[in-house]
């Protein structure tokens, strides 16, 4: 049953899958042009970790449009067909929904594991001067852990109904109308900005994708 | 303190002007014409202030030998701040700490009731209306440690970087050393990480009485530094356009040698002097203080207060202290990735139990 | 065989199914001992409920025509031949009757209905 | 007689504008159950409800002895379903789309399901999207039966098909129906098919089940007499009076439901003549009975 499913999910992202693999095994080889001697055979160190920095905010992003085009293809086809065929089938609904969140994952491990080759290769590609080190695994660890939390996120709110969708903005959109009432009336209270900065501090879902993706550090 | 800055950006001026018309000799004989100027400027000044002093009322705080003179109406406030301030004093700089009691320290909050009091004190500590009281402490403790610091020795003051105080910056961020080591563009901190400890010792300051210019760097910082210069004729030019090495060192000659950027910021230098003071144990800086005497180098009279044989024994246990310091900054802490799996299942979760299938 | 079988027909299409058998069997299309088609082709072919099939073969078994065999299908009994006259004859009273059925809708009397039968019955003969 | 499917007192709303109200199905077990109704009146909704598609807001729904919706996985292991529109992920082929029905069903019957592949000439590589409307009524339909459900639930599943292709459709059905002793409930509008193949009839409309009789008795109990005098007012009839028409001159046309040969005595009983009965087919007595139950009889 779930191979089927992985299948049906396979068939219908095996493109942009594929894309966006490339692009995860491209972006490490992209992040480490920029680790050369300069003409006095010197490593500018602060200059080669800022390049990195900047590419390294690919990362996320990469994560985060993974997670979005694989809820997407999963949910499409049943959003298309109102869920009834999968609804005719005879298991109970959560474990249907189950089943695509762990294809999904499957399929998620494809960019993954392409982050994590381009990161070796590109570590074992670039002669790194004393002090620096290249942190493939942990990178792929980091990419692993943010597409996980984008895709289960997306899973939930493409797998919602438009009316739990709707409710979700519904709430997102009042908070910001208040929050410009409150700024207009110069008040100084400020609702959305703890509860944004929450999202990101630590027990919060964003904090992953905070961290310092960078392939090679200090 | 001003005048010290005043000098400087005379000597930068001087330098700026076109070598070949001015020689050495003008340029002193016309910085001497303007601090006699400033002199005479200044004892007026302290003058007018005793005679408005005499008609305001104001307490004199006292912590140990510690005096500190604040209007009546902040007393209340400031006084907490003096304590603390005198008790990190204290557990730092060890007996030297009495010093402190020579000169008064005055501390003014702005808009206070009795509105702003000329003290004839030296160490005059303006402050913003109705500070928290670290503020104030911290700024006592910094006034603290200038007046115990006058007295030190010059070899000890000229290493020592001012920014040292109790609580100061930086005194045990190793990590941030780590990092300024590992990515530093200076070939001297580079070859100190890798391990060469006369690199280190040269990096720290300590080689003594050798020209900074030749022993802080090698030729390629030399021409790093003078490049980042504006564009200048003469030797800066000819330095900047790739010209021979002693371009760049006669460039960086025009440069006062306490102007010349050390190959290690003073973040580094404090991080040696807490291991060393850590290492001395209670009065090390007394220690410290007193060795002058005995004509050792800056770095044998460090070895002593940390009570340790020999200075590449200590830079060695510094730089190991450095190492072992290493931040891991890219790593994921278990926290988060737990943190990132149970959101996962959580809102993974939230689907399953989605009302989207009626 | 069973071209008119027409399930708009108020009788029941077991019934005309189990008719048009009784009738192949008195003819003699159909001899003793053959073996009628099995339920599911019939149903099949007439594309009709294969329940009603069971049923129109069950009363034929009723009246005695066949012979159900488990698993080995259904067979054509040997019926005596004055069954076989008896059962036309019932057959034929079944036309008449419709026909005057047929005649009495359209206004046609009987007495018409008589003539017009010795007429056509008279060119047969002649 | 156990029933394959009872619905009781069945109330949903779907928005402001349609509802069903107590409806009370029963469909008997091996029967051909034919569900009669015009559009819009509800089959379809009734269909999902059955299914557990949908949450009725009142009712108890029995499918093969579970209780619909909380038992409603294993129910649907055993129910073959074909939807009135086409519900299969068109991306797949069609063996692809086999595969992938069959890790559903634990009764899936593979040879069968190749057999039924051959007899309706489907290629295993064409992909759904590109399939004919026949042809995706004959995958519907093969996927239904190739998991040997005991119970068929049709949704129109031959409506707006070419006779060949419905013939098939139907031989395949009632091949199946008469090898397993399955229960089907086939909503439809080609009565002429129903009326074949059915051996029980419902009718629903407007969210109400109008009637629930065994085909035979539904179309005979449906007679349209004609009566000469016939008295103004009936009285209380031993049948239903659906509907009555002034026809030319004395002579009237009834429509009455229940109608049994010993009534013929209520006429002389009441001084009229009975001309003559005229019996309907399943199409036209379902049309009086629908025009009937929409307008309240003169009479009643």
């Amino acid at each position: 049953m779930f191979r089927q499913l992985l299948y049906t999910q396979w068939k219908w992202s095996r493109l942009v899958l594929l894309i966006i693999c490339l692009a995860s095994f491209a972006l490490p080889l992209l992040s480490v042009q920029g680790v050369r001697p300069d003409d006095l055979g010197r490593f500018d160190i602060e200059q080669m970790l800022a390049g990195i920095q900047t590419w390294g905010l690919l990362y996320p992003i990469l994560a985060a449009a993974a997670a979005l085009i694989l809820a997407m293809t999963t949910w499409g086809p049943d959003h298309r067909g109102k869920h009834i065929y999968a609804l005719s089938l005879p298991i109970p609904r959560w474990h249907y929904a189950l089943l695509r969140f762990g294809a999904g994952c499957v399929l998620l491990a494809a960019p993954v594991v392409a982050v994590w080759l381009g990161a070796l290769v590109a570590s074992a590609a670039t002669r790194l001067p004393a002090g620096l080190e290249a942190y493939p695994t942990i990178l792929a660890m980091r990419f692993a852990l943010a597409a996980l939390v984008a895709y289960a996120a997306f899973f939930a709110i493409s797998a919602g109904t438009n009316r739990t969708a709707g409710i979700v903005l519904g709430v997102i959109g009042g908070l910001v109308v208040v929050q410009m009432i409150l700024l207009v009336a110069d008040t100084n209270i400020n609702l959305v900005g703890p509860f944004m900065l929450q999202l990101f501090v630590w027990p919060g879902p964003l904090e992953i994708f905070t961290g310092r993706w960078m392939l090679i550090d200090v | 303190m001003s005048r010290r800055l005043l000098c400087t950006a005379l000597w930068l001026a001087a330098c700026a002007a076109p070598a070949a018309a001015q020689t050495r000799a003008e340029l002193s004989q016309r910085i001497a014409r303007l601090t006699t100027a400033f002199a005479r400027a200044e004892t007026a000044r302290l003058r007018a202030d005793s005679a408005a002093r005499a008609r305001v009322t104001f307490d004199t705080i006292r912590a140990g030998p510690m005096r500190v003179l604040a209007a009546r109406s902040i007393v209340r406030a400031v006084a907490p701040a003096v304590d603390s301030a005198w008790r990190a004093l204290e557990a730092t700089f060890g007996l030297s700490a009495r010093i402190v009691g020579q000169e008064t320290i005055a501390v003014q909050f702005w808009g206070q009731a009795e509105g702003n009091i000329p003290f004839d004190s030296p160490n005059t500590i303006n402050l913003p209306a109705a500070p928290p009281t670290e503020l104030v402490t911290r700024y006592v403790i910094q006034q603290g440690s200038r007046i115990v610091r006058q007295t030190e020795d010059t070899q000890l003051t000229s290493w020592l970087s001012p920014q040292f105080a109790p609580g100061g910056p930086a005194l045990d961020r190793l990590d941030v050393v780590y990092v300024e080591l590992a990515t530093s563009p200076r070939s001297k901190a580079r070859s100190c990480f890798v391990g060469d400890l006369v690199a280190c010792r040269a990096a720290l300051g300590l080689a003594g009485r050798e020209d900074p210019v030749r022993a802080w760097y090698d030729a390629a910082d030399r021409r790093a530094i003078v490049r980042r210069f504006g564009r200048l004729g003469g030797d800066v030019g000819r330095c900047q356009r790739d010209g021979p090495d002693e371009a760049c060192e006669a460039a960086l000659r025009l440069i006062p040698p306490e102007q010349l950027p050390r190959p290690l910021s003073p973040a580094a230098q404090l991080s040696l002097l807490q291991i060393v003071l850590d290492a001395g144990g209670p009065g090390a800086y007394d220690r410290l203080r007193s060795s002058a005497a005995a004509k050792h180098s800056i770095e044998e009279r460090l070895a002593l207060t940390a009570r340790v044989a020999s200075g590449d024994s200590l830079l060695s246990a510094w730089r190991a202290k450095v190492h072992a310091a290493r931040p891991h900054t890219v790593e994921v802490s278990a926290g988060s990735a737990w943190a990132a799996v149970l959101w996962g299942v959580v809102l993974g979760f939230l689907a399953l139990r989605s009302t989207r299938w009626r | 065989m069973f071209e008119h079988i027409d399930p708009r027909s108020p009788t029941p299409l077991y019934a005309q199914i189990a008719a048009r058998l009784k009738l192949a069997v008195a003819s003699g299309e159909l001899r003793p001992g053959e073996t009628l088609p099995s339920v599911r082709q019939l149903a099949a072919r007439l594309r009709v409920n294969p329940a009603t099939v069971v049923q129109a073969y069950r009363d034929l078994e009723g009246e005695g025509f066949v012979e159900m065999k488990q698993g080995a299908g259904t067979f054509v009994r040997e019926v005596a031949s004055d069954r076989r006259a008896v059962e036309r004859g019932k057959q034929a009273v079944r036309l008449v009757r419709q026909m005057m059925q047929e005649a009495g809708q359209i206004g046609v009397t009987t007495h018409e209905l008589t003539e017009a039968i010795r007429q056509e019955l008279g060119a047969k003969v002649a | 007689m156990s029933h394959a499917v009872e619905i009781r007192d069945l109330h949903y709303r779907a928005g402001k504008t349609f509802e069903i109200r107590d409806l009370a199905v029963n469909v008997p077990t091996g029967s051909m159950y034919g569900f009669l109704g015009p559009n819009g009146s509800g089959k379809t909704t009734t269909i999902r409800l059955m299914l557990g598609l949908l949450r009725p807001i009142k009712g108890t729904i029995t499918v093969l002895g579970g209780a619909v919706p909380r038992e409603s996985p294993r129910i649907l292991a055993r129910t073959g379903y074909v939807p009135e529109q086409p519900h299969l992920y068109t991306s797949l082929t069609i063996s692809e789309a086999l595969a992938f029905h069959a890790a559903f069903y634990p009764t899936w019957d593979w040879k069968w399901a190749n057999e039924l592949l051959g007899q309706f000439q489907l290629r295993r590589d064409q992909g759904l999207a590109r399939l004919s409307k026949g042809e995706m009524g004959k995958l519907e339909m093969l996927l239904a039966l190739a998991q040997r459900p005991e119970l068929l639930v049709l949704d129109e599943p031959t409506d707006g098909l070419d006779p060949v292709v419905r013939r098939d459709v139907l031989t395949a059905l009632l091949d199946y129906v008469s090898q397993h002793n399955a229960t089907v409930f086939i909503s439809s509008h080609l009565i002429h098919e129903l009326e074949r193949i059915c051996d029980w009839v419902g009718v629903m409309d407007r969210g109400r089940l109008v009637t629930e009789l065994p085909m035979h008795s539904f179309k005979s109990g449906i007679k349209r007499l004609r009566v000469e005098h016939a008295p103004a007012l009936p009285g209380d009839t031993p049948f239903v009076l659906l509907a009555r028409e002034g026809g030319n001159g004395s002579l009237e046309t009834w429509t009455v439901r229940g109608w049994q040969a010993p009534m013929r005595q209520y006429f002389e009983g009441v001084g009229a003549s009975l001309r003559e009965i005229v019996d309907l087919d399943l199409e036209e007595g379902f049309v009086e009975l629908l025009r009937t139950f929409r307008e309240p009889t003169i009479g009643a």
